[in-house]
């Protein structure tokens, strides 16, 4: 199976006023091309970090220190990966919402309160899919302008071709150059060496200069009242948008996407959620709890809904949760995380008959089962505070098996059985 | 100055972020159903607004009234006597004149009576019945306000903004001072220091509205006075040396207004594009891949307003407490330096009428305010 | 933070590019007075501007009754006769032809009928004739006015004996015939029967109240139409309604062009002046609070004239390119009365009330030992000397130095700690001595001269004694106005300015018991009140000479108050000022003909 | 089917104490650590020092009246400082360091009356409002609205005329007149607190509505209030020196930041060989009031990057 995104050990901190929270403590996780990957633990055990580190949104005072995040799946390079923690801001904002994208918990506070439906799905649009925007629009007007119409109406029309036509023509020369200066830029990263710096700097320099692409279209398009023009354009946009939610089983798509999210119903709103992260059809999708406080119906209809696109548009689902069902119901491999580490990574029929880390058995045991009659058990103690984690393996103050190493090293994550990866010192070789 | 206006602000941006409006008459309703237009319950929200308004004036006459009434008749006739030599007697039959005597209901009909018949009685401080005095000063004050308000609003806007995205840079602390010394400085000393330094020390930006020759030329004849404004008569007559004398001679008093109070918008910006820039909807912008300029743009500002411009209604009370002040240091005969006189004078007619007019003006901004409130933030349905 | 730097840099930028845009408007103040000296360069030659800081209250003759009102109405407005040069005593004719005398035969009957032969061909603003019915109508009209608070009193006074159209209640008194027979035209003159004879009925005739108005133009404006049954309707008018509050048609040198209320009074030469052209065409009183504007503003030629108060002559007087008129003696003086009836009825100023340290009671200064005692611990020099900056002159009583009648030999009590402690130890039978005392002294705030005055008198009083305890308040005018017209004070300070040169104007208001310093004092002595009336009415001057000696001393002898000092002013106007002549009478602003422009 | 349960009765073995302790145990920690409250600190006690040491650093002439500036003469020119006027003097005299010392007397009187009194007003009618709301609520409100309609520097300026010049009638107009704003944010704090589960469940065991509120409601409610209070003790001694700079305060003589620097409005140019000669008029009593309302605004602005729950934890 081909590798699609992998994370080399990746430390991300919060610095707080209460102290650095150790967030992620090395984590190192792969997705496979075409694989439905699941990410599993308690709340506040890292998982959202960790994604939003592969996406290099993590916001203040959160910080990636160290680790990689490498990529498999653009043209550029398949067998090394591109280590996109490395990579400008500008690729990497090329990169979100397009390859890869990300749908949230809390559809009702990830959606901006002031702006409309149409408005928010369509930027994805705007961001990625502009070039084309712009050619269907300019198309638009062309079929309009061919039969009749008022001659001052005409004037405008023209007028707002030649504006959309020099933006599509600066657009394209940039994403060329951008592309082509990102690449030199990133080789450059791996050596260096003199005058590789200095090409650098050059380099950099370059990139600067096109980002402010071309100073008449950008003033026409921020200045107020002179920017009307862009509505045209809008329009194009907004024709995908309703397309978009319609294929995403929206009802009356065209009412919603003029409204604003407060009016929407919540399984409605995780609907325009995903919409939004899959308006250019990812590679991958990171699905951070979607289905949390959403009633049960309505978790179900989400859960199909992906499942189906996972079939139909993405090739591989990085599925987020603290519900073991759910990751037994979807998911092919998993990962088990606990305290910002991976405690245990395997197939997901593996991981249920066979848990090998005392944490993942403890998870197992606490899940009520139907024909249950004991009390529920469930694991002794607290989860830690991060700003000073339990030294050695996180997990040892609650651990039934803890040995006198255990708070000493961290245990490594070693392949215990093939494809089955666990990281405690019962499985080591290191037991004395 | 800022007199009031913190006191306000603070407990506004503080705590009562969640609530829009200071009247408590705008409500935040979570409408599940889209088809409802709100045209309709717009309009009767104006109207009750409206009608508020009225409500509120009449408190504010009667409650001022009588405050004024608390003062002996003796003291209030002061304002016609205008030398020692006025035997008592004579004092006497003044009070008799103006019927100070009588008691206030009486005295408070008598003046809500001749308001309606359009009289609004003789100011002794502007030595003009009130109306002729109010058209004299008001434009001078409006001017500065024109000039000062934009300014004090996209100083603040833009410092603000820049120093929540450069949070813990040079620039945010920069910002973050420059806002706290703006607001702890005195308005008046302020004043006197720049007019020290500039008018004093370099003998530019004298105080006053225009300079000898050009009041010649204004109130000579062959100029045709039509809103009053100086910068835009001058502008209408075609006189653009008068143009220029006037803004010669508004440039400190607007300094002196910005610096004050654009400090306070600079905090409120600062702080509200800080918790807006926290939020889950920032993340999703960027999952979309927006760039930052985009997100700081389009996502975060229009949320990070919506506290600046409940706070505005109030900041503008600040700023006429501040025309008071700045008005009498510049020596700009507008409503801030007619109040103080009035108010130092006892000027009964002048209080009242000044007062119901900065009421008047104060309600109808915060209507104002509730309107843009609701045009931002769909959330909030007015009615 | 760089672009908050580059803002100012672009403010300052742009300061410094207006200063050098509007060098010749606003030029740096150091060089301002020389280059024009140098330059010879004469700002607006034909326009005199005066500026001043007291607000012009009304411009109706009847009304006005302060010094700026005045000195406008004088410029737009005629009386019969004025002031020559700087006189007090002498007169020169106006509207009249020829200035009444018992040698010319126009002062009869005892001196209680004067005759004033009117003068031909004089025109008003309007166009209109001067005509003897013109000039009764307006003695006429003024007297039906007569404003609260305005100076018609002194014309009632000879006339009729009273002091008003109005009895305590408010009820009008004053009839048409009263008018009629006061007031009578015979052919080309002018008639007045006075009530008795009264010496100082000529100086009076030239006070601004007495201006000769345009009758017909008055009417037009809605003013008395002449008839009884018009007088109720015009009488007593409320501030700002006075006809002729804002309007003007006089025979004066100069018409109103403009008044900008509160900020400046504009006038244009009259063409067809009876009298000699003025030089100046067009003259503007300009109110300028500001002491620091105004200051600059004269340095820099922007105004003609510039008030200037004592506290700032001496930094004045090195500022170059000035002409300055020093110590002129005003007609005016200052003084502290003591109030020896002071209303006790919740009376915060006097403490407890009673003579137990913790305050004073009512008839306190009542006792000639306090009045003593106080005045000598007065300090004359420092005050002079500090608070006045010299620019007064010590005065004994009320009648000061340009009066006639005045008595140069007589001096006021000196500094004396050691006098005023054995008066206080005498006074109240020692009680005052062992109990001590605490009142306030009471003065309307921004009065700096009364405030440090009363402070340092306060000051050398308590140090006596230190159970003697006085607090100086400054109270806000309309407090002051209140207590003032409450009795509520217990020591006055006073400042009078003369309405006409004659020492009954002095004499009646400090020692008159109707007066209205003595009648708010509760001082009364029969004695002196019958000398002043006796003054008043006494033709001949000797006698009139020997009454006045008399009341001077008696003044000192009943210690009434401290005499403080009769203010000499300075006067500042720019070098190029031409032609300005000095009157101990003079309103500011002054009359606009007597000047002329140039080096 | 998920593990929420689990996590759930973890959190319950948290701290069992008064929700808010930790909290503000929490923010004074995080207080501390802000230069900005130290500077803001060092400046008030700097101020305390003098108020406290006054009598020390500036024996006063008059032991009765300690506020009345000492003075050598009469003098109206201002004399620049000196060895016996370290800052100068104002206007006849008055010497300048002296009025600066007993001044901080007078702002901390000033500040701390206001601000105690309008917060005590404040607790009572807010919790009023909001705790029984209904009729009385409109009503506290309406009259606070009226309040807000009007000027306050203006009505201000009238009142104290009225009542007569001088600290005290400055101290109670600012009373009269700042009322509505502590009682607003009182109001909202507590609609607040009020529907908070233990409240109700306090209601539903039938405790008193006086115990409620007292035992409940008021300590969660009140620590807002007092912080506004500790952000406005500067702004009130603000209002109170342009209240005296315009006319109002103390008589010139005595020692009140804001009557100091309206003395100096008529020294604002200099004569002609030195423009600037006055500076020392216009600048340090004008200075003191910017330091000191500075040093309290240092202080609430740290406090309510504290206590403020939308800048919690940034």
């Amino acid at each position: 199976m081909e590798k699609l995104i992998e994370t080399q050990d990746l430390y991300t901190d919060f610095f707080t006023f209460e102290g650095v929270v150790k967030a992620l403590n090395g984590v190192s996780v792969i997705v496979n091309e075409g694989e439905t990957y699941g990410l599993v633990g308690e709340s506040g055990c890292g998982k959202s970090v960790t994604v939003r580190s592969m996406m290099r949104i993590v916001q203040t005072p959160g910080k990636i220190v160290d680790g990689k995040v490498v990529i498999f799946f653009r043209a550029e390079d398949r067998s090394r990966g591109i280590d996109i923690l490395r990579r400008s801001e500008t690729y990497m904002t090329s990169l979100r919402g397009d390859s890869i994208s990300m749908i949230f918990q809390e559809a009702s506070t990830s959606l901006n309160p002031v702006l409309s439906i149409g408005f928010q799905v369509g930027e994805s649009f705007n961001f990625h899919r502009r070039a084309q925007m712009l050619e269907e629009t300019i198309k638009d007007l062309n079929k309009e302008l061919s039969n009749r119409v008022f001659f001052l109406t005409r004037g405008w029309k023209v007028l707002q071709k030649a504006v959309f036509r020099r933006e599509l023509a600066v657009l394209q020369s940039y994403e060329s150059e951008i592309d082509h200066v990102d690449h030199e830029l990133y080789e450059i990263e791996n050596q260096n060496d003199k005058e590789s710096l200095h090409r650098k700097v050059l380099l950099n320099r370059r990139r600067d200069r096109l980002r402010e692409k071309s100073f008449l279209v950008e003033f026409l398009k921020r200045f107020p009242f002179i920017s009307y023009y862009q509505r045209r354009q809008a329009k194009t946009v907004r024709r995908h948008v309703v397309k978009l939610l319609r294929s995403l089983g929206v009802s009356n798509p065209d009412r919603v996407v003029d409204c604003h999210p407060h009016e929407l119903s919540g399984g409605m709103q995780q609907r325009i959620v995903i919409a939004i992260a899959l308006a250019c059809h990812p590679v991958l999708l990171i699905a951070d709890e979607p289905t949390s406080n959403l009633d049960v119906t309505i978790q179900a209809q989400i859960v199909d809904l992906i499942k189906q696109l996972k079939q139909t548009i993405i090739s591989s689902v990085l599925f987020i949760t603290h519900d073991l069902g759910l990751v037994a119901e979807i998911c092919d491999r998993a990962s088990v995380m606990y305290a910002g580490d991976i405690s245990e990574t395997a197939e997901v029929r593996e991981i249920f008959h066979n848990p090998l880390h005392p944490y993942t058995q403890g998870l197992l045991r606490s899940v009520p089962k139907v024909e249950q009659a004991d009390k529920l058990n469930t694991i002794p103690g607290t989860v830690p505070a991060l700003i000073n984690p339990p030294s050695g393996c996180r997990f040892h103050p609650r651990c039934p098996s803890k040995m006198d190493v255990c708070p000493q090293e961290k245990p490594p994550l070693i392949e215990h059985s093939p494809g089955h990866w666990v990281a405690c010192h019962l499985y080591t070789d290191g037991m004395k | 100055m800022q007199a009031g206006a913190p006191f306000l602000l603070d407990g506004a941006c503080c705590f009562q972020h969640n609530n829009p409006s200071h009247h408590g008459c705008i409500y935040v309703i979570k409408s599940s159903s889209f088809q409802e237009s709100n045209h309709l319950s717009l309009l009767n929200y104006i109207i009750r607004r409206l009608l508020f308004m009225i409500l509120v004036l009449f408190g504010v006459s009667l409650l001022v009234f009588s405050v004024l009434m608390l003062i002996p008749p003796g003291m209030r006739v002061a304002a016609y006597v205008t030398s020692e030599k006025i035997p008592p007697d004579q004092i006497e039959a003044m009070i008799k004149l103006y019927g100070l005597n009588d008691p206030a209901p009486v005295q408070y009909f008598r003046w809500l009576a001749k308001i309606f018949r359009g009289d609004l009685g003789f100011s002794a401080t502007a030595e003009a019945p009130v109306l002729d005095g109010f058209k004299r000063y008001f434009p001078v004050t409006l001017e500065l306000v024109l000039y000062s308000t934009p300014l004090i609003i996209l100083v603040g806007i833009w410092l603000g903004t820049v120093g929540a995205i450069k949070k813990d840079r040079p620039a945010d602390h920069a910002i973050r001072i420059l806002a706290i010394v703006g607001y702890s400085l005195p308005t008046f000393w302020l004043g006197l220091l720049l007019l020290m330094f500039f008018y004093g020390f370099l003998g530019i930006f004298p105080p006053g509205t225009l300079s000898v020759e050009a009041n010649e030329v204004v109130f000579g004849s062959g100029w045709n006075r039509i809103t009053g404004l100086l910068t835009i008569d001058a502008i209408i007559n075609w006189r653009w040396d008068i143009f220029l004398d006037a803004l010669y001679h508004i440039a400190l008093p607007t300094i002196n207004l910005v610096i004050l109070d654009s400090a306070l918008i600079m905090r409120l910006m600062r702080s509200s594009m800080l918790e807006a820039l926290g939020q889950d909807y920032v993340r999703t912008a960027l999952a979309k891949g927006a760039p930052n300029r985009v997100v700081y743009q389009t996502h975060v500002r229009r949320n990070a307003l919506l506290p600046v411009i409940t706070i505005s209604g109030v900041l503008f009370a600040g700023l006429m407490a501040g025309m008071v002040i700045t008005e009498t240091i510049f020596v700009r005969k507008g409503i801030g330096w007619w109040m103080a006189r009035a108010a130092l004078q006892l000027d009964v007619p002048a209080i009242m009428f000044n007062v119901l007019f900065l009421g008047l003006i104060f309600v109808g901004v915060n209507l104002i305010v509730d309107l843009i409130y609701a045009a931002i933030d769909p959330r909030v349905r007015l009615g | 933070m760089k672009k908050i730097l580059v803002l100012l840099m672009v403010l300052a930028v742009a300061a410094t590019a207006f200063a050098g845009g509007k060098g010749e408007e606003a030029p740096a103040v150091e060089e301002a007075p020389k280059k024009v000296v140098e330059e010879k360069v004469i700002k607006n030659p034909d326009t005199f501007i005066w500026s001043s800081y007291g607000t012009v209250d009304s411009l109706d003759p009847a009304k006005a009754y302060d010094n700026a009102s005045g000195g406008c109405i004088y410029n737009i407005y005629e009386t019969l006769m004025y002031f020559k040069g700087s006189s007090t005593e002498e007169l020169e004719a106006q509207l009249t032809t020829q200035i009444p005398s018992v040698a010319n035969g126009l002062i009869t009957n005892g001196g209680k009928t004067y005759r004033f032969p009117i003068s031909k061909g004089v025109k008003f603003h309007s166009g209109n004739e001067l005509t003897p019915e013109v000039v009764a109508y307006s003695f006429k009209r003024h007297l039906v006015t007569d404003p609260d608070g305005g100076p018609m009193w002194m014309v009632f006074e000879p006339l009729f004996g009273t002091y008003g159209s109005r009895d305590g209640d408010g009820n009008i008194v004053l009839t048409m015939d009263m008018l009629d027979k006061a007031i009578q035209v015979q052919g080309d003159s002018v008639v007045f029967n006075l009530a008795q004879s009264f010496a100082p009925f000529l100086s009076i005739l030239t006070y601004n109240c007495v201006s000769v108005i345009d009758k017909d133009f008055a009417i037009a404006n809605g003013d008395w139409n002449g008839t009884a049954a018009d007088i109720a309707r015009v009488n007593g008018p409320e501030e700002g309604k006075e006809p002729l509050y804002e309007i003007a048609s006089g025979t004066g040198p100069y018409k109103l062009a403009r008044w900008d209320k509160g900020n400046e009074v504009v006038f244009e030469r009259f063409e067809d002046y009876w009298g000699p052209k003025p030089a100046i065409a067009r003259a503007i009183y300009r109110i300028v609070e500001e002491w620091s504007t105004r200051k600059l503003m004269l340095l820099q030629g922007d105004v003609d004239r510039g008030r200037v108060d004592p506290m700032y002559f001496e930094e004045m007087r090195k500022e170059p390119g000035l002409k300055v008129y020093q110590k002129n003696a005003r007609l005016a003086n200052a003084g502290i009365n003591y109030n020896m009836k002071i209303t006790s009825v919740d009376n915060p100023a006097i403490g407890s009330g009673k003579l137990d340290g913790r305050g004073i009671p009512a008839d306190f200064f009542s006792d000639k030992d306090v009045r003593l005692g106080f005045t000598y611990a007065f300090d004359f020099e420092t005050m002079l000397r500090e608070i006045v900056k010299g620019n007064g002159i010590p005065a004994a009583t009320p009648i000061c130095s340009g009066l006639p009648f005045f008595n140069p030999q007589l001096k006021g009590y000196p500094f004396d700690l050691k006098k005023a402690e054995e008066h206080l130890k005498k006074a109240w039978g020692g009680k005052l001595w062992q109990n001590g005392f605490e009142f306030d002294m009471l003065f309307n705030t921004g009065n700096e001269v009364r405030e440090q005055t009363l402070k340092m008198m306060a000051e050398n009083v308590t140090s006596l004694n230190p159970k003697f305890k006085i607090n100086v308040r400054g109270v806000e005018w309309a407090t002051y106005v209140d207590m003032q017209r409450q009795r509520l004070m217990p020591v006055y300070y006073i400042g009078w300015g003369a309405d006409y040169p004659d020492p009954h104007n002095f004499a009646y208001p400090y020692q008159h018991s109707q007066g209205l310093f003595a009648s708010r004092t509760g001082y009364n002595n029969p004695e002196v009140d019958k000398l002043i009336e006796e003054g008043a009415t006494e033709a001949d001057p000797a006698k009139r000479k020997a009454i006045y000696y008399k009341l001077q001393d008696m003044w000192l002898e009943d210690v009434i108050g401290i005499m403080l000092y009769q203010p000499v002013d300075d006067f500042y106007f720019k070098d190029w000022v031409k032609g300005f002549v000095f009157h101990p009478m003079q309103n500011d602003p002054v009359m606009f003909k007597q000047f002329s422009k140039g080096y | 089917m998920s593990t929420e349960v689990l996590t759930e009765d973890m959190k319950t073995q948290g701290p069992s104490r008064h929700p808010g302790w930790s909290e503000f145990v929490f923010s004074m920690k995080r207080l501390f650590k802000n230069p900005l409250t130290i500077i803001g600190l060092a400046i008030i006690l700097f101020f305390v020092f003098l108020a406290i040491f006054a009598p020390i650093l500036a024996p006063p002439p008059r032991a009765h009246d300690p506020f009345l500036m000492p003075h050598k003469g009469w003098q109206i020119q201002p004399s620049p400082p000196s060895a016996e006027n370290p800052l100068g003097t104002l206007p006849s005299q008055y010497d300048i360091l002296y009025g600066v010392i007993w001044g901080t007397r007078n702002a901390f009187r000033i500040g701390i009356a206001v601000v105690a009194a309008n917060l005590l007003v404040g607790l009572i009618l807010g919790s009023i409002a909001g705790y029984f709301g209904g009729i009385l609520d409109e009503i506290v409100m309406r009259i606070a609205d009226i309040f807000y309609a009007i000027p306050i520097l203006v009505m201000a300026m009238a009142l104290v005329v009225a009542i007569g010049r001088g600290l005290s009638s400055v101290v109670v107009v600012l009373i009269i007149l700042n009322w509505p704003t502590y009682t607003r944010v009182v109001r909202s704090e507590i609609l607040v607190v009020r529907n908070m589960d233990y409240i109700l469940a306090a209601r539903a065991s039938g405790a008193s509505h006086l115990r409620i509120l007292f035992k409940h409601v008021l300590p969660n409610s009140i620590f807002s209030a007092i912080i506004v209070a500790s952000m406005n003790v500067g702004v009130t001694v603000l209002i109170a020196a342009a209240l005296s700079f315009l006319g109002l305060g103390s008589d010139s003589g005595y020692a009140d930041w804001g009557a100091m620097v309206a003395t100096c409005r008529n020294y604002i140019v200099g004569p002609a060989e030195n423009r600037l000669a006055y500076w020392y008029l216009v600048f340090i009593p004008g200075f003191t009031i910017a330091l000191f309302v500075l040093g309290w605004n240092l202080l609430g602005d740290a406090v309510r990057d504290v206590f403020d729950p939308r800048m919690r934890r940034r």
